[in-house]
């Protein structure tokens, strides 16, 4: 048996090597003004915002469940964040706090009709969805809130060791949630939830506990990831952040091997999928490829990705190379 | 009968990774034979059975059906061709209806499209055959396991096959369906088909089989006329040695007197007749009734599985499964796929699952590692590995480890519901010793079996369970009593 | 009894969209009249005949995402075959249909045959089929034939031609759904695919039919779009298969496939249908957040007052 | 009732109309709240019609024409005196337009061309030309370049009027300059977010070559500029950046020396909606289309004019 991540990061290392050799200006890495700069540098940060919904995704989806509204959390966090900052002059730690304080309250919105009042959880999370953006917009009069708020900035594109922040933070949350998935019982939980609830029921699990924690997990990466967007580009954006950017997230989550019917948590293969995405989003820019092709091509790389990890390209690899064997 | 077999296998190969589930397996069945199929738990019995009918591809052997080769290419396929499966697993669709899960493939029609009326009469008729009066309008999945198991053996035997293979089709039926299935049985084979036949209840099998074919560990025993293999040479040709005894030792059945460590008072839900229920300290108490007679029922009331409308678990409402099992019981249900195994998850990872809690917040690897180990040494679980996904499990090893997820708990009362479904004797054996053993160290057990012997041979006490009601308790008793007890015969009971 | 038990979940979202519907007319001046309500159902047309098609594809216990974009792709397809090339009506609606059917048949081949998720197949067919109706024709497309515009005008009683269109299909697809065994097939797929597998039933040609399906309801859907809107238009499709999912799951429809029915799915179009209307509407609100919040908020309770009165009238039902 | 409700409160202040005349009601169907170009276009006529007594009743249509349409069907329902229509998209309006006159209403529609048959389905159009200001961005870049330069690209949404126009217009002028080549030309959704992704992108791979950014809006701009100030690439000197709409950002960017143009495209149509509503129920001829006015504005005058801005 092959490592459960052999074919993603194949995916990955062959679409690193194409654009290293042909496309122009894709390997320059320059040190400047104590910072790395250069492309693969920006695949990190980027993609940052859709490596934590990732992250929390791959939560819910291992559970089970699916969030749809990750993205509208995004709008309304950055929303939060900034208008305290701005409009009620509250420092930069309470912004931060209380805008992951929604979105927190979100996802246990979301978990708690999910797990107390049984409500499919694709149709609880697009309700929230179509609230949450609703709520920013209705918060921000439907402006867009512009903010020079050097602190707050910082987690959009602050420097840390020569790296950037967002880069950092994704990291530190991926290691978090992988140590609590695999070095606590809560992996273990999640997954046998996802695989029988029935039977989870039966072996004593906090079934609703467990839903409620996994969608608010999720929920506050999303809200993280707001905040990144937000200080990026100095504006709180209600209209556009974060839009479809589940698609994206679930995409990654896909990418990297979980299934969607649960069962399974596989958070590297996420963050290698939200990888594989950017990547391939900023290699289509760099080209100049027009955005009717971007979409053909994008269709048709996802497609090969996911049939990389299926059984019948296992067969055909394995009847091309019969010597491989096991 | 004719010694021409309708369907032959010769030197069938399968194997899976890390395991070689068939190495050079025979086997026939004949027209107007039935042919049973023996072996222990991953012996490859059901393995076999797939390939015959189409759902894996073997990598090796012939198959030949009717004198033709056979490839078959999907189940369906096999059906069209004359063989008709009912599968070890439940593989029926829980949503739709009884009636239509019958009828599914082959509906009755008029112009205008599916006839209903008609299926719903088909359905009934065919379900009578086995004394099954249900509302076929219902969703299966709303029924118990031995109605669904039923309603998949009335569906293989309905249709115009020339050879039907049932995989452990009595493993969840009573006593009487038992019955009236042989019954069916013998008729088919009248008429002249082939029938495979696979159980591990010894009696059944000399019951109405010609030939015994008997698989150990995916090698070829040998196949033998029934009559002339004793019970002892078959089991020791399954077991590939000669078993140290056949029947376990018998309980000593004195009246109980241990301190009390369940007392559920009034319990009651819609339907559902209030009761009482106590189980001392080392006693096992079994529950005995026909099918649908409200034993699983019960049990699950008590283990707060299902929500009871009144009543309490040692003077709590129970609450749910979790706060019973916080309270020292464990519940071993009766539907493993559906409520006993998460599927995707290593041995390992489904053993260690309830006993997590008490081992703490942090998982140590090592810790789950030996405790998986063990288990599996323990109870002879069949599996190439601890990390091998239970799914890939056979049924009986599915069991078992499911057992061991409670046994690694350690708690003090077992509510077990049919533990021994789908476990060759050999290992029926080891948990008979291992209820005795329990019982023997002061841990209670509640023990539901729909072999009667095996109630009255475990328990020191047995509730009899009629009609969703529990109508007696029985002490000091005999297997016709409680057979009178269970058919209602008895003048009522006063309280 | 048992009539009432078997549609529980639709007749309880029919008794709340009523009350909705009362709660609304006593609320707006006019809103209880046949002309509003008809409205209804030709304004929510192309929605409902993509969810039908959607029904059908999450009865078999998978997803759809490209419907938008195959709705989008065959409305500017009818566009620029009658305004660039000067076909027939007939002839381009015929052509815009078997390339949504093909679309959706070889979305369920690749999904059958090689095993990836109907999730990211259909997600992957979204992008691809929509960079394909932008290299078809970049703009939307207005549609002015007079062949075309004598058919958009047509009503048939007091019910326009996109109204009709989706009422028959709605009654196709309750046929097709109860009464032949493809129909059966399609639940029995939805209930347990291993299981319907080993029951013999044909789940290969089930599943890619069940995708052509929706692929033909998706292109007939941009069809009456055309009708409605004298446009191929790529703008109305973005978003359309959340929609579309959310019509058929509020409808009674089990995300996991196997329980629900096409009536449901009526209901679910009417009732999405009534909530946004309402609100965008008659109410009037002058906040797009504050009118997507009321949205949310009546769409939740909808589901919540369902979730109600099924257990109301069907009692606590075993728990297991 | 919530409507009766509405009509009876009597209609505050000055401009009340003679109180026996009945209240003018129209019925206004936006596109949504998308930007904050949208959201001052909707402040405007809303602003415009408290202030002169009318009713309105707003429709907002969350993007969706399918929802414009219904609100459309449910104004000439309420019978309501003039209909102004912001449109989704250019198409598909024939039907309901057609219900609208045959009830008499007349139809205003702002901000975007419609495209129909029959152009007496609609009484007049008030917007601006979203190919008119791709020209004059393109003739003003060629002036300030000089006539060479090699131009990058942030197009609006896919398949988007505006994107279209605005790029058809650049394309057109820049014809006469043989010199200025856009290089490269990706769509940016309109949105900052996707501005700085895609000029990072650009930047990555043709560092040297940018010597100008032509952008379908600020807001994109306004991210084009982030990235090149993180790229330390001196927007507004080294590369010279024009973008569309004037939103008061692009006039601080201005201010900052980091954009150097911006064409207005202006929302605030509200007291030109209305004294055209005015005329045409006077029954007065208005021209078919009004256009609003739309002008350049530079660096050297952004510091004047920002006081002004209200968007
Ligand atoms: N799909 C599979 N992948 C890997 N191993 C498998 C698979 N199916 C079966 N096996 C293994 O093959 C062996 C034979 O299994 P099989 O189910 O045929 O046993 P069985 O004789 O039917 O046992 P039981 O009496 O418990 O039903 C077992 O060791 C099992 O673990
Ligand atoms: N909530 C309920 N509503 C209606 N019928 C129910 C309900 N719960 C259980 N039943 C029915 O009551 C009967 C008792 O079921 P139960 O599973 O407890 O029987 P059992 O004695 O364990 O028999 P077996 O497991 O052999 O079928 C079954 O026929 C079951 O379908
Ligand atoms: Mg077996
Ligand atoms: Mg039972």
């Amino acid at each position: 048996m092959r490592h459960r991540n052999f074919w993603p990061l194949v995916a990955l290392a062959a679409l690193l090597v194409f654009n290293l050799i042909f496309t122009t200006g894709f390997a320059r890495v320059e040190f400047r003004d104590g910072r790395l700069f250069g492309t693969l540098v920006d695949i990190f940060q980027n993609g940052a915002p859709v490596m934590l919904l990732a992250v929390g995704m791959t939560l819910v989806i291992a559970l089970g469940g699916i969030d749809l509204s990750v993205g509208s959390v995004m709008a309304l966090s950055g929303a939060v964040a900034a208008l305290l900052m701005t409009e009620h002059g509250q420092s930069v730690p309470v912004g931060v706090l209380a805008a992951l304080g929604v979105a927190l309250l979100v996802g246990a919105i979301n978990g708690a009709l999910v797990s107390y009042a049984s409500v499919q959880p694709i149709i609880v999370t697009l309700v929230t969805l179509v609230m949450g953006r609703g709520l920013a917009q209705a918060l921000t009069q439907d402006q867009k809130i512009r903010f020079e708020i050097p602190a707050f900035e910082f987690i959009g594109n602050g420097t840390v060791l020569g790296l950037p922040f967002p880069v950092l933070l994704v990291a530190a949350v991926a290691v978090a949630v992988s140590v609590l998935l695999r070095r606590t019982a809560t992996g273990l939980y999640i997954e046998a939830m996802g695989g029988n609830p029935q039977a989870a029921r039966l072996c004593g699990l906090r079934v609703h506990v467990i839903r409620l924690m996994a969608f608010m997990a999720c929920a506050l990466c999303a809200g993280l990831a707001g905040l990144i967007a937000a200080a990026d580009i100095k504006e709180a954006d209600v209209a556009n952040a974060g839009l479809y950017l589940e698609l994206d997230a679930i995409l990654a989550v896909v990418l990297g091997g979980t299934s969607l019917t649960g069962g399974r948590a596989n958070l590297v293969g996420s963050l290698i999928g939200a990888t594989f995405i950017q990547t391939l989003t900023i290699m289509l820019q760099m080209r100049g490829v027009i955005t009717e092709h971007t979409l053909i091509i994008k269709a048709i790389v996802a497609l090969s990705v996911c049939y990389m990890q299926t059984p019948s390209f296992e067969r055909m690899v394995r009847r091309l190379r019969p010597a491989e064997g096991a | 009968m004719s010694t021409e077999p309708i369907l032959a296998a010769k030197g069938v190969e399968k194997r899976f990774p890390g395991v070689h589930a068939l190495a050079g397996v025979n086997f026939e069945v004949r027209a107007g034979e039935v042919h049973a199929l023996m072996g222990q738990n991953g012996a490859g019995k059901s393995t076999l059975i797939k390939i015959l009918t189409g759902v894996y591809a073997r990598d090796g052997g012939t198959i030949t059906f009717e004198g033709r080769d056979f490839r078959p290419t999907s189940p369906g396929d096999a059906q069209r061709q004359g063989i008709s499966t009912t599968y070890q697993e439940l593989s029926l669709i829980p949503t739709l209806t009884v009636a239509e899960n019958l009828c599914l493939g082959r509906a009755p029609r008029r112009w205008y499209g599916i006839d209903w009326r008609a299926m719903r009469r088909k359905a009934e008729e065919t379900l009578a055959t086995f004394d099954l009066r249900i509302d076929v309008t219902q969703p299966l999945g709303t029924l118990s396991a031995a109605v669904q198991q039923l309603v998949a053996i009335a569906r293989a035997v309905q249709t115009e096959a020339r050879v039907i293979i049932l995989d452990e089709p009595t493993s969840s039926l009573d006593a009487h369906e038992t019955e009236l299935l042989l019954g069916i049985i013998g008729r088919l084979k009248a008429r002249g088909l082939g029938i495979v036949f696979v159980t591990h209840f010894l009696d059944q099998v000399y019951r109405v089989s010609d030939r015994i074919t008997v698989l150990r560990n995916g090698t070829f025993v040998g196949t033998y006329e029934a009559s002339q293999l004793s019970r002892l040479d078959l089991v020791s040709h399954m077991l590939g040695k000669v078993p140290e005894e056949l029947e376990p030792a018998l309980h000593e059945h004195p009246e109980h007197q241990g301190t009390p460590v369940l007392t559920a008072q009034g319990l009651e839900r819609r339907g559902f007749e209030a009761f009482d229920l106590t189980i001392h300290e080392g006693e096992v108490l079994g529950f005995a009734g026909l099918l649908g007679s409200g034993r699983t029922e019960a049990a699950r009331l008590l283990f707060g599985a299902d929500h009871a409308r009144s009543g309490t678990v040692n003077g709590a409402v129970p609450k749910s499964p979790r706060h019973a099992i916080a309270q020292g019981m464990a519940f071993l249900p009766e539907d493993r796929k559906a409520e006993g195994i998460f599927p995707d998850l290593s041995v390992r990872e489904n053993i260690a699952i309830v006993v997590q809690r008490k081992l703490g917040f942090t998982v140590s690897r090592a810790q789950q590692d030996a405790l998986a180990q063990e288990f599996v040494t323990k109870l002879g679980i069949k599996t190439p590995h601890i990390e091998q996904p239970i799914r890939l499990l056979s049924g009986g090893n599915q069991q078992k480890v499911i057992l061991a997820r409670w046994l690694a708990y350690e708690p003090r009362l077992f509510i077990l519901d049919e533990p021994t479904r789908g476990i060759d004797v050999g290992a029926k054996g080891e948990i008979e010793r291992l209820i005795h053993q329990l019982s023997q160290k002061g841990l209670s057990v509640l023990f539901i079996s729909a072999a009667l012997e095996e109630v009255l041979r475990l328990s020191h006490r047995i509730a009899v369970f009629r009609d969703r009601k529990k109508v007696r308790e029985l002490t000091r008793t005999t297997l016709p009593e409680v057979m009178e007890v269970i058919a209602g015969e008895e003048p009522p009971h006063a309280p | 009894m048992s009539f009432l038990r078997k549609h529980i979940t639709v007749l309880a979202g029919l008794l709340a969209y009523l009350v909705l519907y009362a709660i609304a007319a006593a609320r707006y001046d006019g809103f209880l009249s046949l002309p509003v309500f008809i409205n209804f159902l030709s304004n929510n047309a192309v929605l409902g005949i993509v969810a039908v098609g959607m029904t059908f594809v999450i009865l078999s216990g998978g997803i759809d995402l490209s419907v938008g974009a195959v709705m989008s792709f065959s409305s500017v397809l009818i566009g620029v075959l009658i305004m660039d090339h000067q076909w027939n009506v007939y002839a381009a609606v015929g052509a815009s249909l078997v390339c949504g059917t093909a679309l959706g048949a070889a979305m369920g081949a690749i999904i059958h045959r090689t095993g990836i998720k109907p999730f990211i197949v259909t997600l992957a067919g979204m992008f691809f089929v929509r960079g394909l109706a932008f290299i078809i024709h970049l703009e939307s497309i207005a549609i002015a034939a007079p062949q075309h515009t004598s058919i958009a005008i047509m009503r048939v009683g007091p019910l326009p031609v996109t109204a009709v269109l989706f009422l028959t299909f709605v009654a196709v697809a309750w046929y097709v759904a109860v009464l032949t065994p493809f129909g059966r097939n399609v639940y029995a797929l939805g209930g347990g695919e291993e299981a319907a597998m080993l029951m013999g039933l044909p789940v290969q040609r089930t599943r890619i039919a069940v995708y052509a399906v929706s692929g033909f309801c998706a292109s007939f859907a941009g069809a009456a779009l055309t009708f409605y809107l004298s446009s191929g238009s790529h703008l109305e499709g973005v978003g359309m298969e959340l929609d579309a999912i959310a019509t058929v799951v509020i409808g009674g429809t089990l995300l996991a496939g196997g329980v629900g029915s096409v009536f449901g799915t009526l209901v679910g179009v009417l009732m999405l249908g009534l909530i946004l209307t309402s609100i965008t509407t008659y109410e009037g609100m002058m906040s797009s957040g504050l009118t997507r919040v009321a949205i949310g908020a009546l769409l939740l309770s909808f589901v919540m007052l369902q979730k109600l009165l099924t257990r109301r009238i069907a009692g606590a039902g075993r728990a297991t | 009732k919530q409507q009766s409700q509405e009509t009876a409160t009597p209609a505050p202040g000055g401009a009340t109309p003679p109180a026996a005349q009945k209240k003018l009601s129209v019925g206004f169907s936006q596109v949504g709240a998308e930007s904050a170009w949208r959201t001052a276009e909707t402040k405007s006529i809303r602003g415009e019609a408290e202030k002169r007594g009318v009713d309105l009743k707003f429709a907002d249509a969350q993007g969706k024409q399918a929802s414009q349409i219904q609100a459309l069907t449910s104004f000439i329902a309420q019978k309501v005196d003039v209909i102004v229509l912001a449109p989704v998209v250019e198409t598909g309006w024939e039907v309901v337009l057609t219900q609208a006159k045959e009830a008499k209403i007349p139809v205003i529609l702002v901000d975007r061309g419609i495209k129909v048959s029959d152009e007496s389905l609609y009484t007049t159009l008030i917007a601006s030309d979203f190919v008119e200001e791709g020209r004059m961005a393109a003739e003003w870049l060629a002036k300030q370049t000089n006539g060479k330069a090699n131009i990058y690209e942030l197009q609006g949404s896919t398949g988007a009027a505006p994107a279209i126009d605005r790029k058809k217009g650049f394309e057109e002028a820049l014809q006469k300059f043989p010199d200025m080549k856009i290089v490269k030309s990706q769509s940016a959704d309109f949105t900052r977010a996707k501005g700085k992704e895609v000029m990072e992108a650009f930047i990555k791979s043709d560092r040297d070559q940018i010597q100008a950014v032509y952008a379908h809006n600020d807001d994109m701009a306004l991210g084009a500029i982030q990235a090149l100030d993180e790229a330390g690439m001196n927007p507004g000197k080294n590369v010279t950046l024009i973008s569309i709409d004037g939103v008061k950002g692009a006039f601080e960017a201005m201010v900052a020396g980091k954009l150097n143009a911006t064409v207005e495209c202006n929302p605030l149509l509200g007291p030109l909606v209305f004294d055209t509503i005015n005329k045409v129920r006077a029954g007065e001829s208005v021209p078919k289309f009004i256009k609003s006015q739309d002008q350049l504005f530079e660096q050297a005058t952004a510091a004047q004019v920002i006081s002004t801005r209200e968007y």
